[in-house]
């Protein structure tokens, strides 16, 4: 993948990313938010991780943003009206992100494997699908059954939680 | 013949049991029980005295760990013992006897009579004991039975309050009798009095040591024999009923402090200085007693602070070396105080528990009997010649001469006051016109003589008080050393042997004691006779030296104020600042830890986050 | 034969907590326990000495040499003839319960089952753990049956007794790891020939006799941890505070006999503190308990308070006994455990049947009550004589031991002298008992005292029965001595 | 624009990991706090994957146990905001608010 379009990726997910965080309106967000997906989507791409790719565009993208969208519909969210804010939170937050950029810039200084070229792979056609599945289902077989029952739990907490109280 | 001391001292304490466990609700039963045990042990020591002086002794183990330990209840009869059974045993029965009457309608009879037993029996073990700590085991009891019998009518506050002053005040002197045994047995590694004059040498080799126990264990005799320090309770155990007066107050329990000091005297002779602290605390004590002595208006006061002067008078002759003398005139002593007593209760009893002398008067003429055995008894108390007192009093003041100025004029002094205040009594109530509450009209019936029960007993003491000072009397119970030792000095020589040496026979001390009896009983005379009310008022003496209120003020006044210190202490300090303080600290750090539930949602990342930093800052450092 | 003797106050317990039968239980199973004592009593053959009537399992854990193990012997045998004696006069002086009667007398039960336990347990363990058995239901019967400000002195007790327990945990784990490990075992006899090696070196046995005497002192309410002991006793049942003051109490004695005089007899002359020994720090402590404890006991105005905090000098005295570390000494110490444990008892039994007939126990509202209930006088009267020491009760015979250990050749010079202050003690003991006994028994009767009914029936035989015993120990304790002395000669070789 | 190395795609995850952070600690609304939350998740994912894609096996084959993982980490994503949308319509039919400061009820 060739280094521009990294760029114009990670640049356009960034400003997505931005705009989720600083929009006021929480639909326009969710929006934005679904763009930065699609731009991490296409960086998969760039990475040869088609399967993650498409997973990633079909669950994020599509389910869990519906979700979102739906929940703000159905709690009908204005936008914001501006509050005070206070300073000490701001300055907290900004703060730690701060703390963390400086310190992720330090690391990566000092990270010889970090400066080295993706070395190439070593087949041209990458089945990645079989390949995934094939290491999903032998070495990683409990935690992937564990996964199921964790989703029918959330599922039926979801349907325990959202029940109206028959008064 | 090995039976009769074991006889002697289980008959009353098989009495008391019998009373405290089942007998106490009939009263007759008890009654007759502790008169029984009383008149046996009686029985028991004139055969034990008829059978002639040799000495017996036998004992059984009471704890016994190996060889570092052996303590005993061990029986010792000697010529000492045969004395003082004679005295305990005899007043003993005729205090029981007198008491059928005297106490004949009081509700809480059996009560008094099974008491009365537990004193003989402990009585009798301090004076068949063999070892210091059987001395000390039974120094105890009979100061619980003179708790119980001074608080006999409990009800009354001043009884209870009396009792227990007794007991602490004996306490007290316990606390110095036994740091003595302690003492005693940690140089010589023994308790028998045999076995500890025999490794007297190694108690000698320390006199510093040596006189520090002397000193504890006189200690005990302080407490016990009321001598100055610790002489408090004596006075105020006038509360309880007049025979225990005259048994216990008179005649034995108090002597039981003089018994010990002879008994142990090889111990005390070696240290000088022991002695002299000892002759100057008798000396005191019978100085200021007398002095007190002249200003008491209740009968049975005056006659207590005259046996805390006799007293002194007994240790002050222990202290001049002269134990036999000491124990000569305990003998004599023990009868006719006990005779004053009685004659006392008798008169107290006629005047339906009247005990001021100024409202008696003339009882010379209503109670001829008591009359006659009450004179007897100040006669010989006072030391008219011939009598008992003058010979064992006279014997004191000839060691108190041998002794030193320091000691003789001070004695013959309490002497002259004895019969100063004895004589005051005499006339104050017995002689002078009846009394009139109201001055004019009849007076009221005044006095009867008692039955036969309390006039018997009365007329046997004052025979015994009149012959008690002869040789021909006193030689077949004391035994012919013991008698010749009366009037002697002992000495410890430096084979550490006790020899007897006959004390220097000065004409002089007789005639001054004759002089001294002759000063005091008429210059009472003149003062008093005839008088309606007491001529002469001396606080000072009256309020027996304000000694009562320093104590109260000093001992109990500071352990009240040093106890409510400390339970303040306790209570705030080491509950407060202890206790309370970690629960406190435990409940502080909780309070600011909660602090951390800011509440919202932004401060929980927050936290999360500047933790991660710090965490990687940490790590990566 | 000592399994039936623990399992029968338990089983009675179980069933009572659990609804069935009522107080009649409870005396049955306290006579069974009593008669079951007093037959392995006799049955002890008193010249062998050691442990007799053992029976044990296989060993509970792999690699530990902990068993479920109970046995006898001397020592332990005199501590079960107090539990009896004790357990019989609580449960039959226990007062009046109306709602959930069972639930009381099921919990003092297994306080005294808790007591018996330890003192029959052949092993460390279960003798930690019974006596943990014990303490449960003491915040339960306090808490809810007890008197005055009851809910915090029930917390008070549990938090310091627990605080306690974990010390003394503390301490025996390390007492154990300084064993080597050939002859580790948890078992007691076993201990017993391993502490004669003298296996642990002086130096190191400073540590574990700081936990340990720390740990058993917060038990026995030595003096910088005593401000629980009062308070609880006062404000407890009548029954718990007899069971608590006179038997569980003593199990940190008997511990500290057990373990710490054997296996750390040099701790004692180990420096702790500048050039203070650790028996020095021991003797400062045991004479503020006699002295300061003394004092404060003076100044109290209430009967329970006053027996309460005399039972906590009292522990002075045990503990000058066992610093004396000399077979008279500790023997004295060991017989004066059980006369205290008896005296004490006694003192709590007539001061609750008061509170029971006065409803409060504060002198200025009490007066001649001799004349309302002579036989609660009488027996008041004994106890008050024995606990300060009068000759003919074995609290004397157990004092004058005690004395004797101190001053005997080789002691040293502050010995010596805390041997003559603790002699002091005597003196305020009579002082506050005296005090107390004048102002409840004797002076003029209160208008109230009246109407008092007098103990009456079986109640009289169980009350007496604790004097009495005094009385037999005060005039044989050579026959008492005779069981104690193998268990003492055994811990001081 | 020189090659494509490893740090560059850390680059972008921790860029947008930080974004994710300072959303969740700057915004007040749940909602969004949510989303900012899911982009943490998917920096998270980036790395991953360009960590799978760095180690090639012997075989020429990226290292599929990352890609396994990010798997796993989606399927509990999504998991998560089933049950956080969940909570956060029955809090809001309690409290009829979805911002934060109103809901203090945990304050000390």
């Amino acid at each position: 993948m060739s280094p521009v379009l990294f760029w114009a990726f990670t640049l356009l997910m960034l400003a997505f990313g931005a705009s989720v965080v600083l929009n006021r309106n929480p639909v326009a967000s969710a929006l934005s938010l679904v763009g930065s997906f699609l731009c991490l989507a296409a960086l998969f791409v760039g990475l040869d991780a088609f399967f993650i790719a498409v997973i990633q565009v079909l669950v994020y993208a599509g389910a869990v943003m519906v979700l979102f969208l739906f929940i703000i519909m159905l709690l009908d969210l204005k936008a914001e009206q501006r509050r005070r804010f206070n300073p000490v939170a701001l300055v907290g937050g900004a703060a730690v992100s701060g703390a963390f950029v400086a310190f992720l810039l330090h690391v990566l200084k000092s990270f010889p494997a970090g400066s080295q070229a993706f070395p190439n792979l070593g087949v041209e056609r990458l089945d990645d699908v079989r390949l995934v599945g094939f290491a999903l289902f032998n070495h990683f077989n409990l935690p992937f059954q564990t996964v199921g029952v964790l989703v029918l739990v959330a599922s039926i907490g979801v349907v325990v939680l959202s029940r109206r109280e028959l008064k | 013949m090995e039976f009769l001391p074991w006889l002697i001292l289980l008959s009353p304490l098989a009495s008391a049991a019998c009373i405290l466990l089942f007998a106490h609700r009939s009263k007759a039963l008890s009654v007759s029980l502790s008169l029984a045990a009383v008149l046996t042990a009686l029985g028991a020591t004139l055969a034990l005295l008829a059978s002639g002086p040799q000495t017996l002794a036998s004992s059984i183990d009471w704890i016994h760990l190996g060889s570092a330990l052996h303590l005993t209840i061990g029986l010792k009869v000697d010529a000492l013992t045969r004395v003082m059974l004679l005295v305990v045993t005899g007043i003993g029965a005729l205090v029981h006897i007198y008491s059928t009457v005297y106490m004949a309608e009081d509700e809480g009879k059996s009560r008094f009579f099974g008491s009365l037993s537990l004193f003989m029996f402990s009585m009798l073990g301090i004076v068949l004991a063999d070892s210091l700590t059987m001395i000390f085991i039974f120094w105890e009891l009979v100061g619980v039975s003179s708790f119980l019998l001074i608080g006999h009518w409990f009800t009354k506050e001043s009884a209870a309050k009396a009792a227990n002053k007794a007991f602490l005040t004996n306490r007290i002197g316990d606390f110095g009798f036994m740091s003595g045994i302690l003492l005693v047995w940690a140089a010589t590694g023994a308790v028998g009095f045999d076995a500890v004059q025999q490794n007297m040498a190694k108690l000698t080799a320390n006199p510093a040591l040596l006189t520090l126990a002397a000193l504890c264990l006189f200690c005990g005799a302080v407490g016990k024999s009321a001598q100055v320090p610790l002489h408090v309770w004596l006075p105020d155990a006038m509360e309880g009923p007049t025979p225990v007066s005259a048994l216990i107050h008179a005649a034995t329990m108090v002597a039981a402090g003089v018994y010990m000091l002879a008994r142990l005297f090889f111990l005390f002779a070696p240290s000088p200085d022991a002695l002299t602290v000892i002759a100057a605390i008798g000396v005191v004590t019978a100085l200021l007693a007398a002095l007190m002595a002249t200003q008491q208006d209740d009968i049975k006061r005056i006659l207590a602070y005259s046996t805390l002067s006799q007293l002194g008078f007994m240790v002050a002759a222990i202290g001049c070396q002269a134990p036999g003398s000491a124990m000569f005139h305990l003998f004599t002593h023990a009868f006719f105080k006990a005779l004053l007593f009685l004659g006392a209760g008798a008169v107290i009893h006629g005047l339906h528990h009247e005990q001021d002398i100024w409202k008696m008067g003339g009882l010379r003429k209503t109670m001829p009997k008591t009359f006659l055995t009450f004179a007897i008894g100040t006669l010989a108390l006072t030391g008219a010649p011939f009598l008992a007192g003058f010979f064992s009093k006279d014997a004191i003041l000839l060691a108190a001469y041998n002794k030193g100025p320091l000691f003789f004029f001070p004695l013959l002094l309490s002497a002259v006051l004895t019969a100063f205040y004895m004589t005051r009594l005499v006339v104050v109530a017995f002689f002078g016109e009846a009394y009139h509450p109201t001055g004019h009209g009849h007076p009221k019936d005044h006095g009867h003589d008692g039955p036969a029960a309390m006039t018997v007993p009365l007329l046997i003491l004052a025979v015994l008080s009149v012959i008690a000072g002869y040789g021909f009397f006193a030689e077949p119970i004391f035994g012919h050393d013991l008698f010749h030792t009366a009037h002697s000095l002992a000495t410890f020589s430096a084979s550490g042997v006790l020899e007897y040496v006959d004390a220097p026979h000065v004409a002089l001390v007789p005639m001054l004691a004759v002089g001294a009896f002759v000063l005091g009983t008429l210059g009472a005379w003149m003062l008093y006779s005839g008088k309606p009310k007491d001529p002469v008022r001396i606080p000072l003496f009256a309020n027996r030296f304000y000694i009562d209120e320093a104590y109260a003020a000093l001992i109990a006044g500071s352990q009240e104020m040093l106890a409510s210190v400390s339970d303040w202490l306790d209570r705030y300090l080491i509950d407060g600042v202890l206790v309370r303080g970690i629960a406190g600290l435990t409940w502080g750090t909780g309070y600011a830890l909660r602090l951390l539930q800011l509440g919202n949602i932004q401060g929980y990342a927050f936290i999360f986050g500047a933790g991660v930093v710090v965490l990687l800052f940490l790590l990566n450092k | 034969m000592l399994t039936t003797l623990l399992l029968v106050p338990i089983v009675t317990a179980i069933a009572l907590l659990l609804g069935f039968g009522n107080r009649s239980w409870a005396k049955a199973s306290a006579l069974v326990q009593l008669a079951l004592t007093l037959f392995v009593w006799s049955g002890y053959d008193q010249t062998q000495g050691g442990y007799q009537f053992v029976s044990s399992t296989e060993p509970l854990f792999a690699g530990l040499d902990l068993r479920f193990s109970l046995g006898v012997d001397g020592f332990s045998l005199l501590m079960l003839l107090l539990t009896g004696l004790v357990t019989v006069a609580a449960v039959w002086m226990s007062p009046k319960i109306e709602k959930r009667s069972n639930l009381f007398d099921g919990s003092v039960l297994l306080i005294s089952a808790g007591a018996a336990g330890a003192f029959l347990a052949k092993d460390v363990f279960f003798m930690y753990a019974f006596h943990e058995l014990a303490l449960i239901p003491t915040f339960l019967l306090i808490g809810y049956w007890g008197s005055g400000e009851r809910q915090n002195v029930a917390w008070k007790v549990t938090i310091f007794l627990a605080v306690g327990s974990i010390v003394l945990l503390a301490g025996l784990v390390d007492l154990y790891l300084a064993i080597p490990v050939a002859l580790r075992s948890f078992d007691l006899q076993k201990l017993q020939e391993v502490a004669a090696q003298h296996v642990i070196p002086a130096t190191a046995q400073v540590r574990p006799w700081l936990l340990l005497t720390a740990g058993f002192g917060i038990l026995i309410s030595l003096f910088p941890f005593h401000s629980w002991a009062a308070p609880a006793y006062a404000s407890a049942p009548t029954p718990v505070a007899m069971l608590h003051s006179g038997v569980l109490k003593k199990f940190g004695l008997y511990g500290i006999i057990r373990l710490v005089v054997p296996f750390l007899p040099e701790a004692f002359k180990q420096p702790v503190w500048g050039n203070c020994t650790a028996q020095d720090l021991l003797l400062a402590l045991l004479l503020c308990n006699i002295l300061y404890i003394g004092l404060v006991t003076i100044a109290q105005r209430k009967l329970d308070y006053v027996i309460g905090y005399s039972s906590v000098m009292h522990m002075g005295y045990v503990f000058l006994g066992i610093a004396s570390m000399n077979l008279i000494g500790l023997s004295g110490a060991c017989l004066l455990m059980f006369s205290h444990g008896l005296s004490v008892a006694a003192l709590f039994a007539v001061s609750g049947a008061i509170r029971e007939r006065e409803g409060s126990l504060n002198f200025e509202r009490l007066g001649g009550a001799a004349k309302a209930v002579p036989y609660l006088a009488i027996c008041f009267a004994l106890a008050t004589f024995a606990s300060i020491g009068l000759p003919g009760f074995s609290n004397f015979a157990s004092e004058t031991l005690v004395f004797f250990g101190g001053f005997q050749t080789g002691a040293s010079s502050f010995l010596k002298t805390s041997t003559i202050l603790a002699l002091w003690g005597v003196v305020i003991s009579a002082v506050y008992m005296l005090r107390a006994y004048k102002a409840v028994f004797l002076g003029e009767r209160t208008a109230s005292a009246a109407k008092w009914s007098d103990l009456d029936g079986s109640a009289r035989f169980a009350l007496a029965a604790l004097p009495l015993a005094l009385l037999v120990a005060g005039f044989f304790p050579q026959y008492f001595l005779g069981y104690i002395k193998p268990t003492l000669e055994a811990a001081l070789r | 624009m020189q090659t494509l190395t490893l740090n560059h795609y850390l680059l972008a995850s921790g860029l947008l990991f930080s974004l994710g952070c300072a959303g969740v600690m700057l915004r007040r609304n749940i909602i969004t706090i949510f989303m900012c939350l899911e982009l943490m998740l998917n920096a998270a994912n980036l790395s991953l994957v360009a960590f799978s894609r760095f180690h090639v096996g012997a075989d020429g084959l990226p290292n599929y146990n990352a890609q396994v993982l990010v798997f796993f980490i989606i399927t509990v994503a999504a998991a998560e905001v089933a049950v956080g949308l969940a909570v956060i319509v029955a809090l809001y039919r309690a409290r009829q608010t979805t911002h934060v400061e109103d809901l203090q009820s945990l304050k000390f």
